[in-house]
């Protein structure tokens, strides 16, 4: 195979659909080379996942001491990972859901990484808010479930909004990611046999592929992108709002909803990158995922980095503007105080380092992609820890003033989650059509030159 | 039920079938093409309605049931806000209309679907999920190899009778 | 059977009720202050004897209990004329004493909107 | 919580049903009731007992507060005219000295190897009749006792007892005696007595270092009458307290103005105020007999004169001066332990009682005739004579009486050798301290709340001490131990004492008291009485004596410059530990130091200017040295003193490793000299000492995050008014505005306010709120986290206000932080799960049971006064004893707060509930309230117009903390007055 794109294209129509699915399966079927880098990866991430489990009990068990969070900073690393992985839970339905409605065809291959990520990514942010309860073993609490106390949710608390909002965004993608992959799982389950046939039988619901099948099956696709595109700026409006409703200082502003949906488009693309450059290689799909895909991707994170920027500027701008003595000490103190070498590192990562995607050559070169990858996810999870916790280490009141660091357990279970997230990645994306089977056939039907149809 | 190699035979073959007067073919393709969905006459879908009235349960529902939790306990009262504020109602009515209609969407998508493919028992064959395309043409047995040949002429690779 | 032969008060024993928290239990002075005279013969009141002679308080076994972050105020409910039985039950009839009302929150809730009384959370938690 | 458990077992012992119901988590399934039931204990109620405060001379009258036979709580007497119904810090913590875990459990001997070894008390009893006997025949005066101060009924046991023995060798030790007043007052009206001080009655107070509001005399009563006599002189353009001392203490950053001399010169700044009185011939005409005298005595002293050696500029002290007599009755108090007690102090009080004498305030604001009972303090040099004579071994027995002199006395004194040299040291202390490890017997008192006795600390005040509960261990009063001692010693001993017990020997005497000892029944009732009110107290009128000839004992040279060196070392006493007693308090410890903020731990005070010369940072270990000793402590950079003064709080470095004060920090008195140069007295100052940073930073525990003001901060919290202003009622400058109509409060909104200008600092509502509220003690490590648990803190915030020539202005607020019970709270909303809202009686609720901990509110509470468990924190036994069974526990992983004492006032409307009545204003006083010496905090019902609180909260003073933030507080401030302050800063 060969980086060039259009490999497949080249072919003619039929063979090149048959090749498609050849392709394809073969992502599936152990044939792969890279089966057992895979089957490692997978194993890996479980056992550390495993290890911050293990911590987590701990914390139960001994209470929240043993991580650094103290009097008056409450919240740390844990919330600024929530926020974080909700973050990355944006791209993928950007991609597939409004590109797709913006019949930006380049998405489609992308498309099938995208929504798994997403899918992964919200179940990464999802053990947050209860990993950082005083007493998660009372989580369920935050459910509105009849009780014999007659006691029900405050619906006025942002985090019953942020309950709301991630788990209606959790369903819907799912959907939404399943519905795409019915015809795909009712090409595997005609190409195979035993109990993976059953399995894939179940899966496919029954699918044959008439045209009336595909003109719901269009409807309904094309209402949930729409749904999901409102869906996914309020999701990330509704947890800036966990911030933007406080009276906190550094956290009480207005541009925080768009501010924060830039942001977490630009880290979820970025994470993409950071998950397919490698992945094509791993996967064999590079004539599905070519460089042109990466490059559209580099495109939009310049874009998105200006906005960010643009965000910056403005928040520091209305702190100034805006007189409040306090607002002012609080970006005096970010920009000079204990957390500044990450205020700074933010705004490296975010608005300096992306602008190297102005050049072509880099946006077309897969090590600097991958680099620049890890920078921005870096820049983007110290933006959310300034924004938490420089926030708090410095309010209203001086005499209780405080530094936060996060201590070994804190990492741990940060490093837990990630690993948690690249293991259930790594799980489905070797366990499902790659590279949406059907839509990459529509696009071939669609190129090819239309012969004359007998009168 | 003929297979086609080519997506412009099976187009030729349903206008091959309008011709010779046997309606209610029913074309089975791949992928999703909008040429085969107009020639085959597969133009609406009761999925969108489905939606509409799901999110708009939803919504409803969501606003009443807040409100009436928030009755259950009207000492409840949180920073001098009125006992049942709006905004935050109409966040979570919002997310809620969302949900319900997207769960509407895909099981309206399932039921219609399933309507669909009544009536087409036996016809599929598992090439038409890799790269050809089928038409199922219901007639009285007698004209069966009459429009089986018609279909072969516009290039079907086989045909059967099922 | 105090209750239902001798039709004796509650708060003849569980004096607590009308001036504390707690009804409380009455000390093995006050059942031998009676038991002196009364229905000696009796092997329980015998018993009862032999422990007040030996100095060992009597070990009631316990049917109600309430978490430590409740506050449940006996006097008040007595003096809100709530009858020791809306709880206890009626003990006349009871051969052995067992729970009535489930003491649980949702069961406090109803009594108190029944009779207007608070429902701010406040009136127990503390 | 295994701390509970174990609370519940002890009662489970004591029997009673109803606190077994109340304190489960995990309910026993037993009730034991009790077999005769006590007629002054109901279940579940809570009974008062009135007794005295020993933890310091003052003597402070108090109630302490039981449920079920435990001792919870321990609050003021209002009965009592000493401390009015009010407690200090260091008194309401001892509760927590009666349940410290090191406590001597049983009598102790020592063994051959030196280790003690449980004896049981008749043995005891015996054996040291047995030493007496013997030191009996050794001849007279060979038993010394060496102990706390004592009046009334043990003072003559012990007299006669040791008069008995043969023995006048009694010495009543206290750590800071107050001889120069004493000798003063001698000289002056031939009166060896400490004054009465009316700090109430002065229009201006100046004083010469005296810390009358921390540990000096009696500051309970001081503080309160400071803040009244504050109050009234609110609009006073002068203020009302100038301090002249090198160091500003608590009592300092409390005054309205503040001279540093240079140390030791303070007695030439007095004399010299005195010599501008008479100069300007403005001495009051009650004066007029002894002005030419003093005229001759002070003429030395012109202002001018003493400017170079007292570095104070001649205009300031005319001015103070004129203020001094313009200001009638006035009051010049002299002396005080950190301050200025030093060669020179018998002439600075000399030179006070002049001034006074000059403004015509003797009889007014100083009264003699009553007395005190510190006028009957062993002396220096009692101390030291004795001490020789314990090393020449001309002491058989020891016997040392809660007093630890070991620890106390200045190692430079020797008494630590010398007590080594006594054949047999037997000790009355309760817990473990320095003294007790050389003791060779150790009999174990009563701790002062579990036992009989009375104390008198001033002529008219007979203060009685009665048990509030059973003694906790196998303890005896040492009244009983010496009654029955003397009856084993010899039939002499024995008629001499009688056969009798110390409860009985000490009604005896009421009883006689009370009424013509034929007279039963006025008899009975008197003790009656004197157990409901705590004493007998009655009015003593003062005396006016006549000055005497005091030329001659004001010899000092006025030109004479203090000997060099680069420093001048200060020890001063310390707010929370005295002289180190009180160190082994948890409590004591966690709260932090008023004035530094320090918890858990020592430092030492540089002068910001002294520590850049010698290039020293916050935190960095420096070594101190002086002629008699070496200590190595952190360095705190305090602006409050001299740049040539460095300062040391007493009571760190406690040998004795008990488990809270033990090897904690290390002992300033190391460095102090056995008398002050040149005079017999005790001196807490050590000149010409030498500084240097010998180590990097060290970890130094400040609460406060910073206490001046910063420029990444914005301006202070705590507000102040200049007095000229202080009726001008300012636009509000943030009118509220609001979408919503505010809450409609049914029956009661419940509010408080806070008068910042009466507000010390003394940190005694913090203590309070600790014992009321179960607060849990998170210990040093996680105090240096910032975990500390605190409900109210009180902040300092210091202002800048420039200084007038030598005249600084300390501008100082100190500002109680408590939960603000906000109508429109950050809190409430942000909670999911309803577990804090907005109760309908305007309380912001905290439902620890509902509480999943979130930490949201925290996050979102602009005043950050709520506390999360970050742990599952313990009550190490049997300190869980004294939990107040009306409050909560609250378990790992709950956000808690202040919430105006809700137990009290759902326990004040079931009080008026049960008889009938309707809550009347004043019924609900939250601990805080209760305790405040300096009665600033009122709190009460602001839907009636009549409280006091709503009139307060209508002063023109009044503000809101961060009120900009609209966030409604229930409690209001009133700015604290300062001279010169500038406008309204925002």
């Amino acid at each position: 195979m060969s980086d060039e794109p259009g490999a497949v294209q080249a072919l003619p129509v039929p063979d090149a659909m048959r090749r498609v699915t050849r392709d394809v399966l073969a992502t599936l079927e152990w044939r792969i080379p890279s089966w057992l880098a895979y089957w490692g990866a997978v194993g890996l991430c479980l056992f550390v996942w495993s290890i911050a489990a293990l911590v987590w009990a701990y914390q139960i068990y001994t209470g929240l001491h043993i991580t650094g969070m103290l009097h008056p900073v409450m919240w740390g690393a844990y919330i600024t990972s929530f926020v974080f992985w909700i973050g990355i839970a944006h791209s993928g339905t950007l991609i597939s859901a409004i590109l797709f409605l913006l019949r930006a065809h380049w998405r489609t291959s992308l498309a099938r990484a995208a929504e798994t990520m997403t899918i992964v990514a919200v179940m990464t942010a999802g053990i947050f808010p209860i990993l950082h309860l005083g007493r998660a073993w009372l989580f369920y609490w935050l459910v509105p479930y009849p009780n014999e106390r007659g006691l029900w949710v405050n619906f006025s608390s942002p985090l019953i909004w942020d309950a709301t909002a991630v788990g209606t965004y959790f369903v819907v993608s799912f959907l939404f990611w399943f519905l795409a992959l019915i015809p795909d799982f009712a090409a595997v389950r005609d190409r195979s046999s035993g109990w993976k046939r059953w399995i894939f039988e179940r899966l496919a619901l029954g699918w044959t592929g008439t045209a009336a099948e595909w003109r719901h099956f269009r409807t309904a696709y094309t209402l949930l992108a729409a749904l999901i595109a409102v869906l996914v700026v309020s999701v990330h409006s509704i947890v800036s709002w966990d911030f933007a409703v406080a009276v906190v200082p550094g956290w009480h502003s207005t541009i925080f909803a768009p501010y924060f949906v830039v942001g977490a488009i630009f880290s979820g693309l970025a994470m993409l990158l950071t998950l397919m450059v490698p992945g094509r290689f791993l996967l064999e799909i590079r004539d599905y995922v070519t460089i042109d895909h990466l490059e559209n991707v580099a495109k939009l994170l310049v874009a998105m980095s200006l906005l960010l920027t643009y965000s910056y500027g403005s928040e520091m701008f209305f702190a100034w503007y805006r007189g409040d003595p306090f607002e002012r000490a609080q970006w005096v103190f970010r920009a000079g105080g204990g957390y500044a070498p990450l205020f700074w590192l933010t705004l490296l990562c975010n608005s300096v380092a992306p602008l190297a995607f102005l050049s072509r050559r880099v946006r077309r070169n897969t090590t600097a992609l991958f680099a620049l990858s890890i920078v921005i996810n870096v820049g983007m999870w110290s933006e959310r820890f300034v924004i938490v916790v420089a926030s708090l280490a410095h309010e209203y009141n001086a005499y209780s003033w405080g530094t936060y660091r996060p201590t070994v357990f804190e990492w741990t279970v940060l490093a837990g989650s990630a690993a948690w997230f690249l293991f259930w990645f790594l799980l489905l994306i070797g366990h499902i059509p790659a590279v949406p089977m059907a839509e990459t056939k529509e696009r071939l039907l669609e190129t090819a030159p239309l012969e004359g149809v007998p009168a | 039920m003929a297979i086609f190699e080519r997506r412009d035979d099976l187009l030729a073959a349903i206008a091959e079938t309008g011709a010779r007067r046997v309606g209610g073919a029913t074309a089975f393709a791949p992928a999703f093409d909008e040429r085969i969905l107009r020639a085959a006459g597969a133009t609406d879908s009761p999925v969108a309605s489905w939606t509409l009235a799901g999110g708009i349960a939803g919504a409803a529902s969501a606003l009443a049931f807040t409100v009436w939790t928030i009755r259950q306990w009207p000492t409840l009262v949180v920073s001098g806000k009125p006992l049942i504020p709006w905004p935050p109602l109409l966040i979570i009515a919002f997310e809620l209309m969302i949900l319900t209609a997207a769960a509407a969407a895909v099981i309206a998508f399932l039921v219609s679907a399933r309507r669909a493919r009544r009536g087409t028992r036996g016809a599929y064959d598992p090439s038409l999920s890799d790269a050809r395309f089928g038409l199922l043409i219901p007639c009285e047995p007698a004209r069966a190899a009459e429009i089986g040949d018609a279909m072969t002429m516009c290039g079907a690779v086989t045909w059967r009778i099922v | 059977m105090h209750v239902a032969d001798d039709k004796l008060d509650c708060e003849l024993c569980h004096s607590g009720a009308r001036r504390s928290p707690f009804a409380g239990i009455p000390p093995v002075e006050r059942c031998i202050g009676c038991h002196k005279y009364v229905l000696t013969p009796h092997p329980e009141v015998a018993k009862l004897r032999r422990m007040w002679e030996a100095r060992k308080p009597i070990r009631w076994t316990r049917v109600y209990t309430l978490p430590q972050f409740v506050r449940f105020d006996h006097a008040s409910h007595v003096l809100a004329k709530v009858g020791c039985e809306t709880c206890h039950g009626d003990v006349a009839s009871m051969d052995r004493i067992g729970r009535v009302v489930e003491p649980a929150m949702g069961a406090c809730v109803r009594c108190h909107r029944e009779r207007r009384a608070p429902d701010d959370c406040l009136t127990c938690h503390y | 919580m295994i701390e509970r458990r174990q609370f519940l077992k002890t009662i489970g012992i004591s029997g009673s049903a109803a606190l077994l119901e109340q304190c489960a988590p995990t309910p026993s399934h037993e009730l034991i009731p009790y077999l005769v039931a006590p007629d002054d204990v109901v279940p579940g109620v809570a009974a008062y007992y009135a007794t005295t405060c020993r933890e310091c001379p003052a003597g402070c009258g108090a109630l302490v507060k039981t449920m079920n036979g435990r001792i919870t709580k321990a609050e003021g007497n209002p009965a009592h005219p000493i401390g009015r119904g009010r407690l200090c810090v260091r008194g309401q913590a001892a509760v927590q000295s009666v349940y410290n875990p090191d406590r001597f459990r049983t009598p102790l001997l020592r063994d051959a190897h030196g280790v003690f070894q449980p004896i049981s008390w008749p043995d005891a009893e015996s054996l040291l009749a047995a030493k007496l006997g013997a030191a009996m025949q050794g001849g007279a005066d060979r038993v010394a006792w060496i102990g706390e101060l004592l009046t009334g009924a043990l003072d003559t046991l012990t007299s006669t007892w040791l008069a008995a023995l043969g023995s006048r060798r009694r010495l009543f030790y206290e750590t800071f005696d107050y001889e120069p007043l004493v000798e003063a007052g001698a000289i002056a009206f031939g009166r060896r007595e400490v004054p009465r001080y009316e700090l109430d009655r002065a229009g201006f107070i100046v004083s010469f270092g005296a810390e009358f509001l921390e540990t000096w005399l009696s500051n309970v009563e001081f503080t309160g009458a400071y803040a009244r006599a504050r109050r009234r002189q609110l609009r006073d353009p002068e203020g009302t307290l100038l301090v002249v001392a090198p160091r500003l203490s608590l009592t300092g950053l409390n005054a309205d103005a503040w001279i540093a001399p240079r140390p030791g010169s303070e007695a030439l700044v007095a004399l010299a105020m005195a010599h501008a009185i008479v100069a300007d011939g403005v001495a009051h005409s009650s004066a007029a007999p002894y002005v030419r005298g003093i005229a001759s005595a002070v003429a030395p002293y012109a202002a001018e004169r003493v400017a170079r050696a007292t570095d104070v500029d001649a205009a300031t002290i005319r001015r103070a001066a004129r203020r001094f007599v313009a200001a009638r009755p006035s009051l010049a108090i002299g002396g005080g332990v950190g301050g200025t007690s030093d060669r020179h102090a018998v002439q600075l009080e000399l030179a006070c009682l002049l001034l006074n004498v000059l403004a015509g305030n003797i009889g007014e604001t100083i009264g003699y005739g009553a007395g005190h009972a510190v006028d009957r303090l062993a002396t220096r040099n009692d101390m030291l004579e004795t001490t020789r004579t314990m090393a020449s071994g001309g002491v058989d027995v020891l016997l040392v009486h809660h007093a630890n002199p070991v620890f106390t006395l200045p190692p430079a004194v020797g008494f630590a050798d010398a007590i080594s040299r006594v054949p047999f040291v037997v000790s009355f202390a309760g817990a473990p301290d320095e003294t007790t490890d050389r003791a060779h017997l150790v009999l174990p008192d009563h701790h002062f709340l579990e036992s009989w006795g009375d104390y008198a600390p001033r002529a008219g005040v007979a203060s009685l001490l009665q048990p509030a509960a059973a003694p906790l261990f196998d303890t005896r009063a040492t009244g009983d131990v010496l009654i029955e001692v003397a009856n084993q010693i010899t039939a002499d001993t024995a008629r001499a004492v009688g056969r009798t017990t110390w409860a009985d020997y000490v009604r005896s005497r009421w009883a006689g008291g009370a009424a013509a000892a034929n007279d039963q029944a006025a008899a009975a009732a008197g003790w009656q009485d004197a157990l409901a009110s705590g004493g007998r107290f009655e009015a003593v009128d003062a005396v006016r004596p006549a000055l005497g000839d005091v030329a001659r004992a004001l010899a000092i040279d006025p030109d004479a410059q203090e000997p060099a060196g680069p420093f001048t070392f200060i020890a001063c006493p310390s707010t929370h530990f005295y002289d180190g007693r009180s160190a082994n308090e948890s409590w004591l410890q966690e709260v932090p130091d008023p004035i530094t903020k320090i918890a858990w731990g020592d430092w030492i005070e540089i002068h910001p200017d002294a520590a850049r010369r010698l290039g020293i940072v916050d935190g960095d270990v420096v070594r101190v040295t002086s002629a008699h000793g070496r200590i190595e402590a952190a360095a705190h950079l305090y602006a409050g003193m001299r740049p040539d003064v460095i300062a040391m709080p007493l009571g760190y470095g406690r040998l004795r490793s008990s488990r809270h004060a033990g090897a904690r920090g290390s002992n300033a008195a190391l460095l102090l000299p056995p008398t002050a140069a040149g005079s017999p007295h005790a001196v807490w100052r050590a000149s010409g000492v030498r500084v240097e940073r010998t180590g990097p930073r060290r970890v130094v525990i400040m609460l406060q995050a910073h206490v001046a003001s910063r420029e990444d901060a914005a301006p202070p919290l705590g507000k102040i008014v200049d007095p000229g202003r202080a009726d001008a009622r300012e636009p509000p400058q943030h009118p509220p505005v609001d979408l919503f109509p505010p809450h409609e409060h049914r029956e009661h909104r419940w509010g408080m306010a806070i008068d910042l200008n009466s507000c010390t600092g003394c940190n005694a509502c913090v203590a309070a709120c600790y014992a009321e509220n179960n607060i849990a003690v998170v210990g040093e490590q996680f105090c240096g986290q910032g975990r500390e648990m605190s409900w109210i803190r009180i902040e300092r915030h210091a202002h800048t206000v420039p200084s007038e020539s030598s005249l600084h202005r300390p501008a100082n607020v100190f500002l109680p932080m408590l939960c603000q019970q906000c109508d429109e709270a950050p809190c409430e909303s942000v909670c999911p799960v309803y577990a804090t809202y907005h109760n309908p009686e305007g309380l912001n609720a905290q439902v620890y049971a509902r509480c999943i901990g979130t930490r949201f509110c925290s996050n979102n509470c602009p005043y950050k006064v709520r506390r999360f468990n970050w742990a599952r924190y313990g009550w190490e036994a049997p300190l869980g004893e004294q939990l107040n069974p009306d409050v909560t526990v609250r378990s790992a992983g709950v956000m808690e707060k202040c919430t105006f004492c809700v137990q009290r006032i759902q326990g004040a409307k079931r009080a008026a509930r049960l008889d009938g009545h309707l809550l009347r204003d004043g019924d609900i006083v939250p601990a805080c309230a209760q305790t405040c010496p300096a009665e600033a905090i009122v709190f009460g019902d602001l839907h009636d117009p009549e409280s006091r609180v709503s009139r307060a909260a209508s002063d023109p003073r009044g503000y809101h903390v961060l009120e900009e933030l609209n966030t409604r507080p229930a409690i209001t401030y009133l700015r604290r007055s300062v001279p010169g302050a500038p406008g309204d800063e925002r």
